[in-house]
């Protein structure tokens, strides 16, 4: 088979194999339903409920604070929208606080809310992607309910300060949601040190299967029912277990925070390297987002003067899997809300390209994805109107200078 | 979703790829905020064919294969016949483009009308 | 290991092997996010979109009707709810028909939209388990937006008229939609014929996994979407494709509905021949259902003076998988609201055991489940004080007829 | 949410199963819409000790399993002892019972309460 080098694994991850080797008698022998109460039914329990221990104790929790989702976009309007079915009839509490930067299963569903008469604070960020928290602070009202803010952004890997969030928000007594879609197992989430009163995931981003997410729901507090029906996850979540799904994202999330510490440093130091030798080597380019406060398996970086889908096909068709923006957007055109919450100037905003490392990569794929976005860099400016503009515009100037 | 192997080629090898030596029409389409910009070069002989073209493509894969795709489907064409091309014949040309590159990334052929309608004002051509 | 006899289809059926063999490189060479626009993500979109078009060749209808959900709850709480939020702010059309034995997914839900203030009529059964098509007519009203009625039960296996009301439902006007999950593969389904605007299935009742459904939505129908967030599914249903999971749902019904015809006849004889043979050796039993229009692979016995589950276990233990009333319910100890709807008597309606026949059935199986049978049910009504007390009964009555 | 392998265990293999042929006490508990019916057939001596028990019970694998176990724990005690003996005692020697069964299904100890409080009121014991 060709060589590939897949670095986009913040968009997803495949299945490791120890999660296949987990799931695999699920697919074979063990058919059963949770629910049933003969054996095969059993057995298919214990092994989800064997999930929800491995899950709470990955994060720090209770295993009835674990409410099984089919992803973290699931879980997230469970939270939101489940948030508010609560208020229902009731007028106060009905003011949000989330920030310009949320991927779009919150963003997206915030405006939603907007737009059906709830009130929603975005907050802005600033040029490196940060929120402002005194300005979060002088945001809460007394009608504020909800506080969502992701821990590690998606497009940036920036990281949130959650914890000071956390503090504020059971200071004045509102209730505060965190995506960590992309911090589990890149960074450590400990829900009790946080203090947070919902937390989703999704399997598919720490090497388990697409389909499965979690909604941690701090014991105490309530959500609607978001899914209605069959008595499953306490009636909290109704329809039948996605039992594969479940067990896969059990294993991946123990061996992901078992392995956290370790595999960060091995992907900072790769990152790190990667992205001096792009900085150095392939002038006009930047790193997007904070560079003081980010994960170390993203990497976004603008390549000035070019469109960043060229890039991406080029190193596709070099054998090197990246993505643009989010790739949860990438069925749009526009340059993503992070960007422009950002407020990169609107040619550079096309122009960024997400590499995101993984269990998979090594140094080597890193060289060699070097040495072929200087090729590719190079050759879509080669033809590029807007390299030609400045490069002919800086020509003239130090024309003029040299006169 | 994805594009057609001509897509590819054309955007993996563009052809006319660059700015001319000698040109005497531009063509220019687009902005960065919508992020594609397009600009042609012609160089319009005496007969009103177009000897040489060229472009330069700010943009995605599709901006970069219908630039060009245009510029070889015009090369030796009268002007008023490379006039007719339209964008959906650039795209049909190719096998077709994704539904969301048909409209924002498509714009060559509307370089190519610019550069020769201002070429033909210039010159008082009607 | 330990022979099994599972008859718990109508809960959840195993992986089949084809099924397995189709996602098995989804579990290992090709984890790509099918948004993705490198090989890796185009890898997975395309076998992504043939799911899509095996699902619309299996039920006749064009894949852009076709919406994958994580499940035939999801994809029930989505017509149910996304049509009323279509309605937000309108006060016409707010009256849904709907039956008294749905599966919890709509009753339930349909349940909770009355509370919100919606109007629902759940039409009743006779002891049958049959509607009343004149009712049916007679309850559309002016203000009725919407008809769900499924096609099969979960409980007896009855089959409703989905035709019919479905002509009914074009000639007033009103939208169809039709809970097929018990439905396909065992009769056919096709949408065209039958005339719905809305059918939801859930892959894991036709040997697929656990975790991914389908929403049939008519072109140029409408529900808002229910989870909101990315471009996915062409913004009808926000969150990452489960890959493998709806790849695995293409296999399975795709494999279902080629074998319907003469795997429905091969467990029609098997289920007659059960049938027969306890109806025939065990007194004071029969069948729970309609007899002349019920699927082949479902039988539901009621076992009078015993508790279902008591039954269920002596089962198990004898290698034998089954289940009380409805599965989805088995948290539960109330009988099901389909037999209270059917007006059984209450001491029956705990002693029925649902047997649902599938792929791995054989002759020998419903065999020695009648031999297992006629033990355990003796044995259970040796200490049964209701049985006591009917035999007692009966002796004293026929002493007295003797006199 | 599984039994218990005690419970199992008694649900199997029940003790003291059917109708005794001399009793001089019953009690019986539920009705069969709820699910759970448990009839007690006890033999009380001259010493006020239950000499012998028995049960018929409809129900679930919790409500025979109890039963039995009710039986078992009260067979040779003098009544006064056995009406000490509440439900959760019955289910803790059960190893626990799944949440949901606890309430409805483990009735048998107040079967055996109404038993000992008819034969007593019946014979005038106080
Ligand atoms: C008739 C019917 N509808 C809906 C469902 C719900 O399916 P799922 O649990 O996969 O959401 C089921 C089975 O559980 C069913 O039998
Ligand atoms: C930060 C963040 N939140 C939520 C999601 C949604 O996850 P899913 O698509 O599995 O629902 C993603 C990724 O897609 C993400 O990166």
């Amino acid at each position: 088979m060709e060589k590939r080098i897949y670095l986009d694994n913040s968009a997803t991850t495949p299945v490791r194999p120890e999660v296949l080797e987990a799931v695999y008698p699920f697919l074979t022998e063990h058919g059963g339903n949770p629910s049933s109460r003969h054996k095969e039914g059993r057995i298919a329990k214990t092994a989800f409920e064997n999930a929800r221990e491995q899950v709470a104790h990955a994060i720090n929790c209770q295993t009835k604070e674990i409410i099984f989702t089919s992803c973290a976009t699931e879980a997230n309007n469970s939270v939101l929208k489940g948030y508010l079915s609560g208020l229902r009839g009731k007028v106060v509490k009905n003011h949000i606080i989330t920030t310009a930067v949320e991927h779009p299963s919150v963003f997206a569903t915030a405006k939603a809310l907007e737009k059906d008469g709830y009130e929603v604070t975005f907050l802005p960020v600033d040029k490196f992607g940060r929120i402002d928290l005194e300005l979060l602070k002088s945001s809460i009202k007394e009608n504020t309910g909800l506080i969502s803010v992701m821990m590690v952004n998606n497009e940036t890997g920036n990281i949130y300060p959650v914890k000071e969030i956390g503090k504020i928000a059971s200071e004045k007594g509102v209730l505060f949601h965190i995506d960590a879609v992309q911090a589990i197992g890149k960074v450590p989430v400990d829900v009790k040190e946080i203090g947070c009163d919902f937390l989703t995931l999704t399997a598919h981003k720490f090497y388990g299967l697409k389909g499965a997410g979690v909604l941690f729901v701090k014991w105490g507090k309530w959500t609607a029912p978001f899914i209605t029906g069959g008595h499953q996850e306490k009636n909290r979540r109704a329809g039948t277990e996605n039992v594969v799904g479940v067990v896969g994202l059990g294993k991946a999330i123990e061996l992901a925070v078992s392995e956290q510490a370790e595999e960060s440093e091995r992907l900072r130091k790769l990152r790190d390297h990667f992205e001096k030798r792009v900085l150095e080597e392939i002038p006009y380019t930047r790193i997007v987002g904070d560079p003081d406060g980010r994960v170390s398996f993203i990497s976004n970086i603008s390549f000035r003067f070019i469109e960043g889908e060229a890039i991406l096909l080029k190193l596709d068709y070099e054998g090197i899997a990246v993505s643009t923006g989010s790739a949860c957007s990438s069925g749009n055109l526009e340059p993503s809300h992070v960007v422009t919450a950002m407020k990169i100037d609107p040619e550079e905003s096309h122009s960024s390209i997400r590499f995101s490392l993984g269990r998979s990569t090594t140094l080597e794929d890193m060289e060699y994805t070097v040495e072929k976005l200087k090729n590719i860099i190079q050759q879509l400016r080669s033809f590029s109107p807007v390299y030609d503009k400045f490069i002919t515009q800086n020509q003239k100037e130090s024309d003029r200078r040299v006169q | 979703m994805n594009y057609t192997e001509k897509v590819m080629d054309h955007f993996m090898s563009p052809r006319n790829v660059g700015k001319l030596d000698t040109y005497n029409a531009i063509g220019e389409v687009g902005n960065a905020s919508c992020g594609d910009i397009i600009k042609l070069y012609v160089q319009i002989d005496e007969n009103n064919i177009i000897a040489d073209i060229s472009f330069q493509t700010f943009g995605c894969g599709a901006a970069i294969a219908t630039s060009s795709m245009t510029t070889e489907m015009v090369k030796g064409k009268h002007i008023d016949e490379a006039l007719k091309i339209t964008k959906d014949q650039v795209a049909e040309e190719l096998g077709g483009l994704p539904a969301n590159k048909m409209h924002c990334s498509n714009l060559a052929a509307d370089a190519l009308h610019k550069a020769i309608k201002d070429y033909k004002a210039k010159n008082g051509i009607v």
